[in-house]
Order: structure tokens, then sequence, then C-alpha cells
């Protein structure tokens, strides 16, 4: 990955420089260990500070509104597909975006890491991940475990690591799920309980949800000018942090979004109070491909889910 | 849990909690234009309304039960207190709410809220009151408490102006004034109307062409944000100096005791400080953010 | 709680070309169907938002129907296509939150099916008295925000 | 002062718990929150560092039932719920102790706030100085000592094996006279408490010059330039201000049920949202940049000239929270110094 480092910030430099782009979306250095964080510049000298790494998290397809000109975008499998579905819905042009693509070995999910090794972030010394295995070090001590311990689930999940559009695109291998599936086996388990035990389920993780729009802000295909959260005649959704108005709220958004949400897993992570929000993306994921072989962010050049139709579809619960 | 009935508690706001409205019964709808009403109300409570007393320039925070809060300043004059009046353009849930009710309903009432225009600085001098729109309703307070205290002050200019013949408001009030030897009054609308015969024009170029002289004067604005944007620079023109403008500001509230936070500028909040203010006081935001 | 006497409150989309002058024609041609229902006329089925549908579960509503023109009937063309799409997956997620899937129905009927609509009406209301009152979303402090 | 074995610290949560609603450090809800203690687990001492949703939520609650209302004929009944009973919160680390001074000078100005300002009086803080701050904790920079608290009722500071207990205020002080089980510290556990506020401040690796902040903030108020770059990577969620101690901005909103009654709530607002200041006709803060600039703004150069301290603590919650690694210390050490001119 200090290879592919290296060469983006030799193309990205030279990118801005030759005015190929005039913006530049990529990763910084975090402030904090194990963090990165969005670097948005129109200077090519900044263009130094980008870093290549498992903990490259943000989907930052959701900052190209951000940019007017044409811009230059570092983008993993999943934010690929977050851009083409952009694409698809006329949210980005095709021209706009410059797409450097990165072939993602899996993203490290921190909250695992600190279960597994029952430490805080701030008080390891240093996470390394190489192939399937990543070594954790704390009290001077590394130690390894399986890769797939400490990947996020969504990326346990990936089908497409390797961006399926890019214009540039930076070294070539990508590991396609290693252990594909395993990331929605609590969605399973979900699905298996009584009704009546799935609503009390979400009804308690809902009752904690502190309404800070996380999720909806930090999601690349919630991209509504404004919410109808924010609709002020008729209000749909109150203000008020009440679980019924947390759950009204994220169950249209996730509907919202369907076709468009590429399961990149952010709005779960971004979640200041934990709500296993990928138990309903992933979800909608599966519901969507089941009802319309459709997968989000696949193919630039295909309508959008929620335009198209076909004459003879999903007819039996109509009467 | 202990509960306490507090629908008939007869304490104002300074030794009573500020979040409990009190319950007031609308007694008179008038229809200003096709989204404007003014309400008229008084306390249920007998004793409320022979105690309660406010200066021009206040505001109250106004409830439909059930759907919420909004503001709006007392239109009314407190020289007139046999009833008190607020007036509401139909925008958002509250407003619509409002627009809903007939006479008799109750609704409540928090207030009255915020400074109010400064009579002891006004006294004495002639006054030039610019308004466009809904911006008249805080400043007909004021017309009238001048009004009814005629010998107090000096000429009284009044600059009014809305879009359309259909949008002026208090069109009773604007036959008064007109009538009114003492007031000169100015009604003009922005663009022509088969229905006006007046004048037409902008507020501030209207402003212009009547130039109230700045000596010995003070001018009170409101209206819409960019009609004050302009106003204040022909004000200017005609030589009033910072102190000399007056303007009661709208922004957005929920507590109207300044701690919510939305009514924030800088150091001030608009609902705790204001909401009226010297141009002096604000041109250093309004020019900015603001 | 016992259920007795309770009669399910169902809210109905229905498009104005088609269903909502089909229920009109139940109505002048004195079909008889329960007197469940509440009617919001939209204007075509393609209106309909999941917003609209979950936003009547938590008033109360113990089921909602959404009808729409019959496939290739749509007085814009797609609008029933799509919003064939938008149902389907709600109510699946639905399902899959802990909604009963009979709280959400669908149906196509056409401004001449007046029979057919009056069928409809009683079919859902039947289906929906058997999955019982709708306490998804009611209020532990306050009570039931359920309007009649 | 007092002390008591770590391992007795539930023996004097129970007694405490006879007098008051007893709170503690608890994941019971996925995320560290100060909760109702359940009556044995003292097991936070091992994994607290400090909570996620901080303790300001005990006082000014997310959602807060502020009064009741039912329609009766052409009327309406308006009813009030009394205030609650007392309250114990254990463990309440320093900064965000300090964070409640803080927002006590705004909810007692003017019109006193009866609802802050009742739950603050009836809410006895104890508490519990940190021996693991965060990387993100830049407390010592907003003049709060990791170990130490002036704004608490009694402090107690953890020196290994036990917990020394201190009374700061009278109500404090009283308390720790009336509880039984506890020793007389010696001069000894006098030194090793002074070695522990020590130390915590030594592990505060975080670091940030405030001098003149508030005039350079004042200067760079008009520089569009430096916002924008600032706000850039601001997905303006509610995270750093919900999540922090002393933000205290809410929202008022009516809930009502079918048979006409319903209720008055307050909740958390936030200032990065664009529809807490929109208004019909436009909105004062309606770009990203605006309202970025409010937030850092409101917290160190108009809240000191209102009440003559800033309205942060280092805490760290924003810098750790947010989803985008936005981090306020290294806001503030951008501001461009004052140019002379």
């Amino acid at each position: 990955m200090k290879d592919w480092e290296a060469r983006l910030r030799t193309e990205a430099r030279k990118l801005l420089e030759q005015g190929e782009i005039e913006y530049l979306i990529g990763f910084a250095p975090g402030s904090l260990k194990f963090t990165t964080t969005p670097l948005i510049t129109g200077n090519k000298e900044d263009a130094g500070l980008l870093v290549i790494n498992p903990f490259i998290t943000n989907n930052l397809s959701v900052f190209l509104n951000e940019t007017r000109g044409r811009t230059g975008i570092v983008a993993k499998g999943c934010d690929a597909r977050a851009i083409i579905s952009l694409i698809q819905d006329n949210q980005v042009a095709r021209e706009k975006v410059f797409i450097i693509g990165v072939p993602c070995p899996g993203i490290i999910d921190l909250r695992k890491v600190e279960k597994l090794t029952g430490r805080d972030r701030d008080e390891l010394d240093d996470i390394t991940l190489a192939g399937e295995r990543v070594t954790v070090t704390w009290d001077g001590q590394p130690r390894e475990f399986p890769a797939a311990e400490v990947l996020r689930d969504d990326c346990l999940d990936c089908t497409s690591p390797a961006p399926r559009e890019y214009d540039l695109l930076l070294g070539e291998e990508a590991h396609a799920g290693a252990a594909a599936g395993r990331g929605k086996s609590k969605i399973r388990e979900l699905e298996a309980l009584p009704p009546e035990r799935r609503w009390d389920f979400w009804k308690n993780e809902f009752s904690r949800c502190i309404r800070c729009y996380a999720c909806r802000q930090i999601c690349p295909a919630c991209f509504c000018e404004r919410c109808f959260v924010e609709e002020a005649e008729p209000h749909w959704v109150s203000p008020l942090p009440a679980w019924q108005e947390n759950l009204l709220f994220q169950a249209t958004r996730i509907i919202h979004v369907a076709g468009r949400c590429v399961d990149c897993g952010e709005c779960e992570r971004a979640c200041p109070v934990h709500i296993p929000l990928r138990l309903l993306t992933g979800k909608m994921e599966d519901i969507v491909d089941e009802l319309f072989h459709y997968r989000a962010g696949m193919d630039k050049n295909e309508p959008p889910l929620m335009t198209a139709y076909q004459p003879e579809e999903a007819e039996d619960f109509i009467r | 849990m202990a509960i306490t009935d507090i629908s008939h508690r007869q304490k104002f706001l300074a030794d009573g909690n500020a979040y409990l409205p009190h319950i007031a019964v609308i007694e008179k709808i008038i229809d200003e234009t096709p989204d404007t009403r003014t309400f008229h109300f008084n306390f249920k409570d007998e004793k409320l309304r022979r105690e309660f007393t406010f200066a021009s320039g206040q505001f109250g925070e106004y409830s439909v039960f059930g759907v919420g809060e909004a503001t709006f300043c007392i239109s009314s004059s407190p020289t007139r207190p046999d009833h008190l009046e607020f007036c509401v353009k139909r925008v958002g849930s509250v407003t619509n709410a409002l627009h809903r009710l007939g006479e008799g309903a109750e609704i409540g009432f928090r207030g009255p809220f915020g400074n109010s225009f400064p009579l002891d600085y006004l006294k004495g001098r002639n006054l030039v009151f610019v308004a466009g729109g809904i911006g008249l309703a805080p400043l007909r307070s004021l017309i009238w408490n001048a009004i009814d205290n005629r010998q107090d002050y000096g000429k009284i200019d009044i600059i009014y102006g809305a879009r359309s013949a259909a949008d002026l408001c208090f069109k009773y009030d604007l036959d008064a004034w007109e009538k009114d030897a003492t007031v000169n009054m100015t009604t003009t609308i922005d663009r022509q109307d088969k229905a006006w015969s007046g004048r037409v024009g902008f507020v501030p170029a209207v402003l212009e062409q009547v130039g109230p002289s700045a000596a010995g004067a003070a001018a009170i604005v409101c209206g819409p944000p960019v009609m004050i944007r302009f106003t204040f620079p022909v004000l200017e023109k005609l030589g009033f100096s910072p102190e000399q403008m007056i303007t009661t500001l709208e922004k957005r509230m929920k507590c109207g005791i300044g701690k919510c936070g939305r009514c924030n500028i800088g150091d001030i909040y608009v609902c705790r400080d204001g909401p009226v203010f010297s141009f002096a006081q604000i041109k250093g935001f309004i020019s900015g953010e603001y | 709680m016992s259920n007795e006497g309770w009669e399910p409150k169902i809210l109905g989309f229905l498009c104005k070309w088609c269903s909502y002058a089909g229920a009109d024609l139940a109505g002048t041609s004195r079909k008889k169907y329960p007197a469940n229902i509440r009617i919001i006329k939209i204007p075509c089925s393609g209106r309909i938002d999941p917003l609209l549908i979950i936003k009547a579960l938590r008033l109360g509503f113990d089921g909602v129907l959404v009808s729409g023109c019959h496939p290739g009937d749509c007085h814009y063309q797609t609008g029933n296509y799509r919003a064939r799409r938008r149902i389907a997956i709600t109510k699946k997620f639905l399902e899959y939150l802990g909604v009963e899937p009979q709280r959400l129905q669908a149906s196509w009927v056409s401004a001449s099916e007046g029979d057919k609509f009056a069928r409809v009406v009683a079919e859902v209301t039947r289906e929906v008295k058997e999955v019982g009152p709708n306490r998804l979303f009611v209020d532990e402090r306050l009570g039931s925000q359920v309007t009649d | 002062m007092k002390k008591i074995k770590k391992q007795e610290l539930a023996r004097l949560l129970q007694q405490w718990q006879a007098d008051y609603t007893v709170l503690a450090p608890s994941r019971a809800t996925e995320v560290a929150a100060m909760a109702e203690w359940d009556g044995k687990d003292i097991g936070f001492l091992e994994w607290y560092r400090n909570t996620v949703i901080p303790p300001k939520e005990v006082i000014l609650p997310n959602m807060e039932e502020l009064f009741r209302f039912q329609k009766e004929g052409a009327g309406y009944r308006l009813t009030a719920a009394a205030p609650e009973a007392k309250q114990l919160v254990f463990g309440i680390r320093p900064c965000d102790a300090r964070a409640l001074a803080i927002i006590d000078l705004v909810f007692q100005d003017t019109y006193p706030d009866d609802y802050y300002l009742s739950r603050r009086q009836n809410t006895l803080l104890v508490g519990l100085g940190c021996t693991r701050p965060c990387d993100s904790c830049f407390c010592t920079s907003m003049g709060v000592s990791p170990g130490e608290s002036g704004d608490v009722d009694l402090m107690c500071t953890d020196t290994g094996d036990e917990l020394m207990i201190e009374g700061i205020t009278a109500k404090g002080k009283e308390l720790l006279e009336k509880t039984g089980g506890l020793a007389e510290a010696s001069p000894e556990d006098g030194s090793r408490r002074q070695e522990a506020i020590e130390q915590a401040r030594q592990r505060i690796t975080r670091h940030l010059d405030t001098g003149g902040i508030a005039e350079k903030l004042q200067r760079s108020f008009e520089d569009k330039e430096f916002w924008e770059r600032i706000a850039a990577k601001c997905i303006t969620c509610g995270v750093c201000t919900f999540l922090c101690p002393t933000c205290y901005c809410f929202d008022i909103n009516d809930e009502k049920t079918a048979a006409g009654g319903g209720a008055r709530f307050r909740n958390w607002d936030s200032c990065s949202f664009a529809a807490y200041t929109r208004m019909p006709a436009e909105n004062p803060r309606e770009q990203k940049w605006q309202r970025v600039r409010q937030k850092v703004c409101h917290k160190y150069e108009f809240y000191p000239r209102l009440f003559n301290i800033i309205a942060c603590t280092g805490c760290g919650r924003c810098i750790r929270l947010c989803p985008v690694n936005w981090d306020i210390t290294e806001t503030l050490k951008s501001v461009p110094a004052p140019t002379t001119t």
C-alpha cells in the first residue's frame, strides 16, 4: 500500500499541476491514532499529504458537491459504486470526476479491534493489515489475528473491492470478500425471529437515537436538498428524539435510498450511539436484488432502480 | 409524580416559569390580506387581563397546543389596553394552525419578551416610520402609541408599501392615518396594479422622494430583510445617523428568553437583547451574515 | 387488551383517475363495503411515498391500501409501474422491521370497477382485522396518536 | 478527606441509594452514558474513561417534558409535573462538571430556567478524577485538571486500590459527614492523591493555546475563504454539538394525541443544522461555512464576551466522535493571526 500511496501523491500532484483536475478529494492523516480525514483541496502541495491505509474509511463521494470544477477523487470499490450511482442519478457528471481507484483490501473496524483486544484504540501501538492477517500491537507486544475478525462487516460482504469505474487505478490486486456473506449473519438471525420480536429489537435500538443525522449527512445517497424531516408543513417527522419518530425517519430514509445505497456502511460507522444501521441497509440491498435483480452503482449506463420498471414484475402482492 | 394544574396561574414571567404559557382567547379575527390575519385576543383569566402590561416593540410566543409555538410582536398599542393583537402571515405549521382557528378558540401566550422601542429617545422627535408588508405590525403599536400621546412627538411621517394593493395590511389604520392631519401618510405598492390609483415604487425609493429631514428626527424601519438593507443607505443619504435609525429584527426563535440559541448573533440574543436595535448597534453584522 | 368491538381503520391512497372514481362508482351504485376505509385522493399511485405509508402506521392506522390504475392504463404512462416497485420494496422492508405484511395492501382498480373496489375493501378489512389493532407505534407516555 | 477501598464502592453507592437515585457510568445502552446504577456493578472503574453521552443529559435531557395540555370543551387544561426526586451522579469527569458550571451561566441569566435549575439543585455531583485520559482530551488547555475539580460536590481520586473522597461544596461535605464506612485519609494518602492528580495531568498529550483566541476569531469573522476551507469536510451532522457537554441549544416541540391531549417537550438542537435558523423568507446561516463559523465562534468568542469564559472544556468528544475527524483544536490553531494594519 505504501507504493500506492507514493504513486497517488505523484499522480495527484501531476493532475493538479497540469490542470487536468481543479480539485482533489482524498484522505490525509487524521489527528487521532488510526484515523484519516477527508482532504478537499485545490492546492497541489497538499498532494503530499495523501495517504492510503486500512483506515481510509469515509466514502468521499459525499463531498463531490463541495467542489465546482473537475475533481479528482480517491475511491475504494464501494466509493466508486457510490459515484456510479450518483452519475446514474444525474447528481454528478462523469466528466466532472477523475476517479483514482484503490483496489480495497478492506477497512479496519476499530470497534471490532477494541472488542477483540479489550483495549481502546488510543491505547494500541500499531495495527497492520497484510493480506488475510492483521497484526495488532499493544503494550509493546504484536499479536496476530485473521483479518476477517477486524474488517468491517460491509467489507466482509463486499463483492466489488476493486473500483468498477476509474480513470486511474492504483495497483491491481483486489480480494473479493474473503468471507463474503459473513457480514450478514445478524440479518439472517433477525429474519428468523417472530415479527414482534423484530419490532421490539428496532424499538430498542432506535430508542437511543439522538437524531444527530450523522447517518444521513455521511451518506452519498442522501443528496436531497431538503430532507423530508425538515419539511415544516406538513411536519412529517417530529424533531423529538422519540423512538417512534427516530424509526419513522430511518425506515423512510432507508427506503428512499433503495437502489442508491451501495452498503458502504458509513452510516453505521458514523452513528455515535452505535445503532446497527447496516442491518437495515444490508437487508435493503438483499430486497432490491431479490425483487429486481438490481445492485446499486454497478453500471453507470443503467437507469436508476426507482425510475425504471419492467411491465411484468413484482405483481403477486397486488389485488 | 405530583401533577399541578397550571391553567389558571396568575403570575407573569417575572416570578413564574417562563416556559409555561397563559391561556388566552381569540376574540376577533380580521383578514388583512389573502394570507395574513390579525387576531384580537385577551387572557382567559380576569386578573391577568387587568394586570398585563407591555411596551411597544415587545413580542410574545403564541401556542397552538399540539402544533407548537411561534413568535409575533404585539401589534396593538399599550395605550389601547382593552385587548391585545398580533398579526400572522401563513407560512409554516403554527401559522397555518393559527389561521385554522376561529373566534373563541384558546391559544397559549408567553410574554411579553424582549426590549421595546426607546420612547425616552423618541420623545420630542419627529418620527419617520418606514415599513413594508407585514413589517407594519410592530410599528403600528408604536404609531398608535405616538398618536395617542401626540403632544410628546414632533412631525409623524409614515411611508408604507407592499407588493400589491392586496398585500397592504391594516387598511383601516392606513385610512385613519390618511385622514389624520397630524400625520403625513404615504402609501405605495411595488408594481402598477389595476386596483390601485396611488403611488407606485419600492419603499426605499419612495422614502427618498418623500425626503423627510433628519434634523431632530428618528426613523423606525421594519419590513422584509431586503427592504431594510436598501432603506438604511437612503436614510444615511438623508442625513440620518446610525443612532437615529431604529429597526426591529426578525429571527427564528423558540424560547424567547435567550437560551435556545437560534437568534444568536455574536454576543447578542435578538430575543433577549432586542428585537429593537439602532442601526449603530447592528451595522457590524448586518453587512455580513445577517 | 381485548379486541372486542374493535374495527380496523384503514387509510386508502387512491389514484384520482381510476381507483378514486372506482370508489365513487361503488358508492353511487350502492355497493356495500366496510366503512373502515378513510380515503385520500392522490394524483397518481406514483405519488405514493414510503413516508406516507409509514406515517399512516405511525398515526395508528391499522392498515394502508394503495390503489392505482391497471398496468398499462396509467394516465401518466408509468406512474403505477414506479409505484409498484416502491410498494414492493416498502412491503418487504416493513415486514423485516416487524410490521405484519397484511397492513400494507395494494390493488389496481379502474374507474369502472366499482364492484372490485368494494371487494378489495372487504378483503383488506378482513385481513387487517385478522392481524388485529396496530400498536406498533403506541406511545407509552402519551397514548395513541390515532385519529378518527 | 476520607477514603474507601475500591472494592467497597458498591457498598458506598448502596448507602447513597437510600436517599438518592444514583446514576453511574453504564454501557447498558451500547454506548457509555450516565444511567441509573443497578445496585451492584462497579465494573466501570475498569473500563470507564468518559461517557459518550455527556452528563449534561442528566440536567438537560434530550427529550424533556415541559408541560401537558388537554382539550376540555372549547378550552385547554394545562398541567405540569413536579420536579423529580434527588439524584446523585457518580463518576462525572472534571471536564463535564466544569461544562455544567459553564452552562449554568446561561440558564441562570435574565430569565432563570426553572427546569434546568431545579434539576441542577436536585442533583449531587460526585466527581471521579481521570487516570486514563483519551488522546483527544485537551482539558488542561481549557483550565481543567483531569484529576481534580472544584465544580462537583464531592471529588474522588483513584490512587490505585483506594478512592480518596474530598468534600468540595457544603452539600457535599454534609453528605460525606453522614456517610458511614469511610476511613480517614492519612497525610500519605494525601500525597498519593496529589501524585495521581499530577500523573493524570501529564497524560494529557493534546494542547491548545487559547491566548487571544476571541480576538483572533473576531478579526477573522468575515474571512469567508478561511471558513470555507475549515468547513469543507464538515458534513454538518449534529454529533459534535449534541455530544458536547457545553452545547445547550434546544428546540421546543409539541406532541399530541388523538384525545386532544399531548405535551410540550424540549429537545437538543444544533447550530450545525440549516433548519435551525431557517425562516420562511431567508436563512441567515444557509451556508455550511456560516454554521461552522457559528459553532466555533459561539464557543470561543461570543460566550467569553458574554460570560467571561470559553464554552469548551477540552473533553475531546467532538474530535473522537466526529465522523470525518474534524478537529476543533486544529481549526483554532489555524485561525489567522491578527495582522497589524
